[in-house]
């Protein structure tokens, strides 16, 4: 209602370079955080979408410097907060295309409350968090999801604490949108930050990030190019869950559990297997797949539409409107009852 | 000024002539003294008196029926002249039980009136109460004029006719026939709550019915009985300036506030809040009002409410969050990031009784310092505190004026006594608001983020969806001029010092104080917020005394109106009342080195006019002022002040 | 490590009355925290432990006043972060009985981070979750379990969040035992506190409790007399999902949806229905049963075993102590590298 | 005092002995410019020089390498006498890059040696530095003494036999290269640094083995090579009193002392933090120490860490939360709780740049109004603050005993500076250090959870696990001696003043002010914190000029000693200094009516001596003191001090 977008059509065609900010970009070198940033300036720039309507907003973190990079209207907002502000930033104004960027302290230590809201209300918010599973900026403490005696600054005998699990919780709050992907992806990174552009809705990505100097590592036996293909499987929609550098293996049910099957052995063929469903309204398969460790579950876990929060809040003012007239500022001042004095 | 009844002669006939009374009722949670007590206020508005108001109520929901902590209480002075406070002490006092009687019995004026619904004073109920004879027995009630009356079982007389309503619903109309009584003791039409009720009650008829036969049957019975004709007052309307009035709260009065605000401004509401009391009512009245096009957000908490109105005032709304206390506390990071980020926010504080959860549903004035100095790091901010609950709409309307103006957080700091109080306030043509329409930033030729205004200081407030201006705002200190992260030494203290400098500018637009009373007062009373009725009211008390005092009344907390200087240095004596334990005292002390005296009260409750009265007198005397236990220098309230002073 | 219990031998026998503090209780009458209250103060009575080893701690809210009714320690904290004061008190002292209580409004809207924390870590808390849909003490507003289009005093025209489901949550939390019970089921809310007591480690209750007031009948639906047979299954570990007045229904999976079947017909026997598994490791199940919404899901979702956090922090400390012997102030005050003026 | 190194004249065989001289290191962040400062730092210290530093690096881990925002700097100065600063302006400089050179040469001395590793002064990374000519040789550094040596060369050189290595590891050893020749210059033993190293290292002998060969590479280098034997110098050791000593920052201090705490207490230490720059340290350095029975707790936010600390006061642990401004504001409500409960808890505050994110790796001291003032409702505390990094121990364990034995918060301010500065430290026996055993309550014969002890006015600790003590403690306010929930307005007025009361009791065992400097001075300077060195500095500056000025310094904040008052009111002028644009001089000033003139900088770096030396000037000139903008008064910086001053 308040968007005071002027509206031109945009730029014929936008490139990367028109997202890229004109302030030096201050991450170490090797971090997978530059990855990360590339691939959504490459996004953004196809778009469709004005500059001007982009707001890029984060919490504090090494990750959380992202707006200044980017050369959109952005908001580097104080730790664990982002959610907030940003939901306030999509209330106060529907149009504008808000993205969330955030680590796994600022989203699931400090902030977790807020990404809990404002996933369960749908506020149509994408939400990216680069989990390194390490506080970045303070300089090498373990976060929420860091694994059980992880050796840290602040845990030098070794962390106590079981990690969460994102896209388990995602799901739990009732997200609409829930995927997985990795910094070294280019091009998986890039088709789901399209696919989240597209969702109307909050978004959730969990992008693994590595930290090349707190956390050097983390996911390399998931994502080294060695050993990904047997360590992580895809998940499409509508598609057989196949992975194995030769396509050879499979995820089967076995009851409630899911196992790992070899294709062509002991007669188990693509038909076993389970199909892929991220529409689904009943999240338990996209839950199942979220508990799953070896391998890995990449890709779109769930995808489903519910109106988003701050579309009803101004349906709600609308309709208030037509049902009662716009508010009539006299009318309101005099209330019911009134007496006169002459 | 209170009026002592006892001072009238009874006379059957005709109607003695007040000038003005104070009447409490008192229940349990349950026995709709709260609604009892509005309905007289509205009815006594529409009546054409002045008049203030203080409900009183537990922080329970229903606290154990019968027993002290669950006693609810609401009074009301109304006069036909102008009073300024809820008055000292009741000279009516009607108590649904026993624990009400324990409870409001010592605050009531000598040979007042004491109406006593009997019905529970039973052994039970008396034991609940904590006592061991039935003091409507025992003579120790003589000094007042009692009137035992079994409310309860006349109102279910009134109803006998009703079939389709229990007992016990019958017997919960009780107030409105206490209400009735009260209506004719004060020659009150019946005419406004009859309305209310029919209103009120639309889906349930029989409960509407009910209500209405115990409202006409309170009333019918005191004029059919004998005894009452010696009680029967008139206080004619006060005469007041020309103009429409209504009766208001000060939580409706900010929300209204608010809503004009946007409209003045041009500027879509947003507001975001948590509940909590004494300030939930404010998101009520604002979530009725969409069809203003207020978005109202309930978050998940103060920090989420807070960040969320930070992130609206971005994208360009006006921006308001609210809480008490521990919300507030809550709310400081938040408020922090709109200080450095220089985005206009409003943040309501409706003060109640702390540290901690504290005591929930009363007043205090103890976040003064706290809100000033509340956030880590020089992070200065505009703070305004409204003197009545009719001003509380006029200052909203210029918090959220001055935010926008200076691109600033701004605290309003309203408290529990005037969120919930209320009094008559004339209806202002909208036409007549002053009007800020804003103008965001377009222009992208030569736009910097913190290329200021040079007269304000201000910087532009340029929001997302804007073509050209695209830039990033965040809590890292920021570059003068184009916003960027900076870590240099010398930008951040310009930026510092720039930063106070601006708040500091708004003194510059706002009206100097005006001092009210004796042009040659020997004593100046200063003071802030809710208690400026009390102090006037004290100031009039000592006045009759022939004693000579001036009072002035900050509502501009911070930066404070240019001549307060030159004013407290002015008299002898300056006098600080607050409800704290000294805080206004402190600044203008520091500020102007000038021994302002302190006079505090942290009871949760306003200030008396006597207690007022009294403080003036010891400061004069040179005698220390009663503060609470300020070891050894614990003054006396040595002087005497009866209601009818 | 830090008990200072004395080492008595508990009371012959404690009854509820010794549980029984002198404080008048101040709900409304009616309110289901009566009866949540006293089934409580039943249980501890027959739990052997010495009184002064209890700490109820609870946050703000109507059913937060509960410490003050229990005649043992007892913390009224502030609003949401009940679970990081008992996480404190129970690091502090890991012999203390740690029972938590709190509203859905204070557990979930500003209290969900520690929440999910507390479990997540697995704290040696009871933590009751007395959800009636509605913050009471605030005197009605929605809340976070409250359903779309709630009519409230903020929501005037109907609230627009989608509620959360508590016990999804608490399993995404990777909660370690997870039930749900409602105020009016005496025997049932008695026998689920028992099982809480036994378990070492983090316990999650969602009490379905009636706020008279301000939501009266939230449950009726699901708990009233006359329908509750057929609106509510027990979860009761090996056991199959049966339910219905004639005892006459099951639950079956059909792919990873459950649906309902009637015993009987169409050849559909016990053998056909779901066997619930409280214990395994694997959540599924219990996720899967938490989406179930008719009929609701009663009883024991989860009850897994895990160390907990209170016990491995204070084991790290023995274990360092043993490694380095214990702490020599003399010796760290030196550190390493010294010089000695004569 | 610093000394300048060009009033000596070169004598190439035998070193130059001079009584004080300022270093500094600066390069890249990724250089290891904090390892070499550190090391030198160590090694000094052990050499028996007094000392003090300043680290000072970027908030970003690691910022593009080469660019000015990267730039991490380390000064230290060092003597043979007393001294409290780390040196208004370096007499040695050496640096690493040019970006490095860029930030820091406008502070080098006249004519001070400048040594440049020329490795990276190529046409790509002086212009990264902004520099359009190389100043190796246009000319611009004639005023210096200058160095040019290709370290990372000459470090490549000496590593030549390592072939385990890559050359990229090779070079980053230079720090260590450039450190021998640092040794070299003030003839330094290079044997601590080697046990260092060994420690260090130990499961990378590689690198090990390297980083010796780099250190010994430098010193050698500098025996070797004719142009050094005329910077060759000495620094005698200081005299100091006799004793044991180590080198030590403010946060190991802070740290140390709570064990300490722990132990002289007999209470387990608790400490619940959340990472935040520059306060985690200590929650590291504590980690290390469970041996101690510390246990630790890394919560997921400061609401927790702060709620945690209550929750295991109330259990019965030496209960200790820390954090630096944002996280400081989230604790608000939880410290209210415990003011309310009255537990004791500590709060460290670790003071940074503000307001919001604000300057996270700089030095502020803009958090005492914050700290003091920062609760809703009238919410009294106890604040205290160290003044040297060695004082860090030795106030957080009085802000320990004072916490147990009063029953109530108490605030620890340390700041960047002290948290991270380092100085030599005399190494108290354990069995010296204060000891004060708790005592909980046990008998319940007449417990009450409020009865106060009428000394103290503090409450019993009567834990949880304790037989026949069961009670409820709770945020609303509580009855006097009894603790039930009360909402009694005389109640709420005693309990809110005992709370008052209870805190300034400890005024009455906490030691007077004692005045440093001239005895009959003209001025009186009175400041807090981390400026005590340059304050001590300063008057030694004017001193030197004729001028008499002393000097008090407060640890204890609130309550202040009590001999504040006669002590500001004595003194022509009292001048105070802050990194803050003005906090204690209000405190001062409302409480004495004392015209206190305050001298701020707010530039995130502590005071020079010789700005405190102006500032004295200025004040007894009557001309205003330099204070950060404040319009129209901008205080001309018009006496000129050099360093040899
Ligand atoms: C209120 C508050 N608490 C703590 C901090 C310090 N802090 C900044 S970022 C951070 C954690 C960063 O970790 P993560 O979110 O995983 O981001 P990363 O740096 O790994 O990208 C912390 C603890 C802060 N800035 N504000
Ligand atoms: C920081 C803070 N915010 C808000 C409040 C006000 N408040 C008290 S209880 C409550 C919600 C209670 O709801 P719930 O937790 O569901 O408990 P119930 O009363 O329903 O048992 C709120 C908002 C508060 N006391 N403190
Ligand atoms: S510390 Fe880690 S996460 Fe942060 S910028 Fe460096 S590599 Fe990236
Ligand atoms: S308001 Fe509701 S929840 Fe609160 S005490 Fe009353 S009935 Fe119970
Ligand atoms: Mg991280
Ligand atoms: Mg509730």
């Amino acid at each position: 209602m308040s968007s005071t977008a002027a509206p031109e059509t945009p730029k014929a065609k936008l490139t990367k370079a028109d997202f890229q900010s004109d302030q030096d970009v201050r991450w170490c070198p090797g971090c997978g955080d530059y990855a990360i940033l590339s691939a959504a300036q490459q996004v953004f720039a196809g778009l469709g979408i004005p500059r001007q309507n982009f707001v890029m907003v984060s919490g504090i973190g090494c990750s959380s410097r992202f707006p200044y990079y980017v050369n959109t209207y952005g908001f580097h907002t104080i730790h664990g907060r982002a959610p907030a502000v940003a939901t306030g930033i999509k209330m106060a104004n529907p149009e504008l295309q808000v993205w969330l960027i955030t680590g796994d302290g600022d989203a699931l230590s400090i902030g977790g409350n807020h990404l809990m809201h404002a996933l369960r209300r749908n506020v149509d918010l994408k939400i990216l968090l680069f989990n390194n599973r390490i506080y970045g900026l303070t300089k090498g403490q373990y976060s929420p999801t860091s694994e059980v005696g992880k050796v840290t600054k602040s845990t030098p005998f070794g962390s106590l604490d079981h990690p969460v699990n994102p896209i388990s919780l995602a799901l739990a709050c009732e997200a609409t949108f829930v995927a997985r992907t990795a910094d070294i992806y280019q091009q998986h990174l890039q088709e789901t930050l399209k696919a989240a552009a597209a969702h109307k809705g909050s978004v959730f990505i969990e992008i693994l990030q590595n930290c090349i100097i707190f956390n050097d590592g983390a996911f390399k036996d998931v994502t080294d190019r060695a050993i990904r293909d047997d360590k992580q499987v895809l998940l499409e929609h509508g598609r057989p869950l196949i992975f194995g550098k030769g396509h050879d293996k499979g995820l089967r049910f076995n009851g409630l559990d899911v196992e790992v099957v070899q294709l062509g052995k002991d007669g188990v063929t693509e038909k076993d297997l389970i199909v892929h469903d991220a529409y689904a309204e009943n999240q338990t398969l996209a839950y199942l797949l979220s508990r799953v460790e070896n391998p890995v579950p990449m890709g779109l876990f769930r995808n489903v539409t519910r109106p988003s929060f701050e579309q009803r809040a101004h349906a709600q003012v609308d309709e208030t409107i037509k049902k009662y007239g716009k508010g009539d500022l006299d009318k309101l001042l005099k209330g019911k009852e009134t007496w006169t004095v002459n | 000024m209170t009026a002592q009844l006892d001072r009238l002669s009874p006379a059957p006939a005709k109607r003695q002539v007040l000038k003005s009374v104070t009447v409490r009722f008192a229940g349990d949670s349950g026995d709709g003294v709260q609604i009892t007590g509005g309905q007289f206020t509205n009815t006594t508005a529409i009546a054409g008196n002045d008049l203030a108001t203080l409900p009183d109520f537990p922080a329970e929901i229903r606290a154990p029926a019968g027993t002290l902590p669950g006693v609810s209480g609401f009074q009301i002075q109304f006069s036909s002249a102008d009073i300024h406070t809820p008055g000292d002490q009741p000279d009516v006092l009607v108590v649904f039980n026993p624990a009400a009687l324990k409870v409001h019995l010592g605050d009531l004026a000598p040979n007042g009136l004491l109406i006593c619904d009997t019905s529970q004073f039973d052994k039970a109920h008396l034991a609940k109460a904590g006592y061991t004879a039935n003091p409507l027995e025992d003579g120790s009630l003589t000094k007042f004029r009692l009137f035992p009356i079994n409310i309860t079982e006349k109102t279910l007389a009134a109803l006998r006719s009703l079939e389709s309503l229990s007992t016990r619903e019958k017997q919960r109309c009780k107030n409105f026939y206490a209400l009735g009584m009260a209506y004719w003791l004060f020659n009150r039409p019946i005419e406004t709550t009859l309305r209310w009720i029919e209103d009120k009650f639309k889906k349930e008829p029989d409960i509407a019915e009910a209500n209405v036969l115990a409202l006409k049957g309170g009333y019918a019975y005191c004029e059919m009985t004998d005894t009452f004709q010696a009680v029967a007052y008139e206080i004619p309307p006060a005469p007041t300036s020309k103009g429409t009035y209504r009766n208001l709260s000060g939580n409706q009065a900010l929300a209204m506030g608010l809503v004009a605000a946007s409209a003045r401004s041009g500027l879509p509401l947003f507001y975001g809040a948590y509940p909590i009391t004494p300030a939930s009512d404010i998101l009520h009245e604002l979530a009725r009002h969409k069809n203003f096009g207020v978005v109202t957000f309930q978050a998940e908490d103060e920090i989420a409410a807070a960040a969320a109105t930070v992130g609206a005032a971005f994208a360009g709304s006006l921006a308001v969050t609210s809480s008490a206390g521990p919300g507030i506390a809550l709310k400081s990071e938040a408020v922090s990031l709109a200080v450095m980020t220089e985005l206009p926010i409003v943040i309501v504080d409706v003060q109640r009784g702390g540290p901690s959860t504290g005591l929930p549903t009363k007043t205090e004035q103890a976040d003064l310092l706290f809100t000033l100095f509340g956030r880590h790091g020089e992070a200065p901010v505009c703070l305004l505190a409204p003197a009545t609950p009719g001003e509380c709409f006029q200052y909203a309307l210029e918090a959220c004026r001055i935010a926008v103006k200076y691109m600033t957080p701004v605290y309003l700091l309203s408290d529990g006594y005037l969120a919930n109080g209320a009094e008559p306030w004339r209806v202002p043509a909208a036409a007549e608001l002053p009007q800020f329409p804003v103008k965001f930033e377009t222009n992208p030729e030569g736009f910097h983020p913190y290329k200021r205004d040079p007269k304000t200081l201000s910087r532009p407030w340029a929001i997302p969806g804007t073509p050209g201006l695209e830039h990033r705002l965040g809590g890292i200190e920021k570059r003068e001029i184009t916003g960027n992260v900076s870590y240099d030494p010398e930008n951040h203290e310009r930026m510092s010092v720039l930063r106070r400098d601006k708040v500091n500018r708004i003194a510059e637009e706002i009206p100097l104080l005006e001092v009210e009373g004796d042009k040659d007062a020997e004593i100046l009373l200063i003071g802030w917020g809710s208690t400026y009725g009390a102090i006037r009211a004290g100031c009039e008390l000592v006045r009759a005394r022939g004693v000579k005092a001036a009072q002035v009344h900050l509502r501009h907390l911070h930066p404070m109106p240019k001549n307060v200087g030159a004013l407290v240095k002015k008299y002898k004596r300056v006098l600080c009342p607050e409800m704290n334990l000294g805080q206004l005292s402190v600044l203008l002390r520091a500020e102007h080195l000038v021994d302002v005296i302190s006079l505090n009260k942290i009871q949760g409750q306003p200030f008396k006019a006597r207690e007022i009265a009294a403080g003036i007198l010891n400061a004069l005397d040179g005698k220390p002022v009663k503060q609470p236990g300020a070891s050894g220098a614990q003054g006396e309230d040595n002087h005497e002040f009866d209601s009818g002073a």
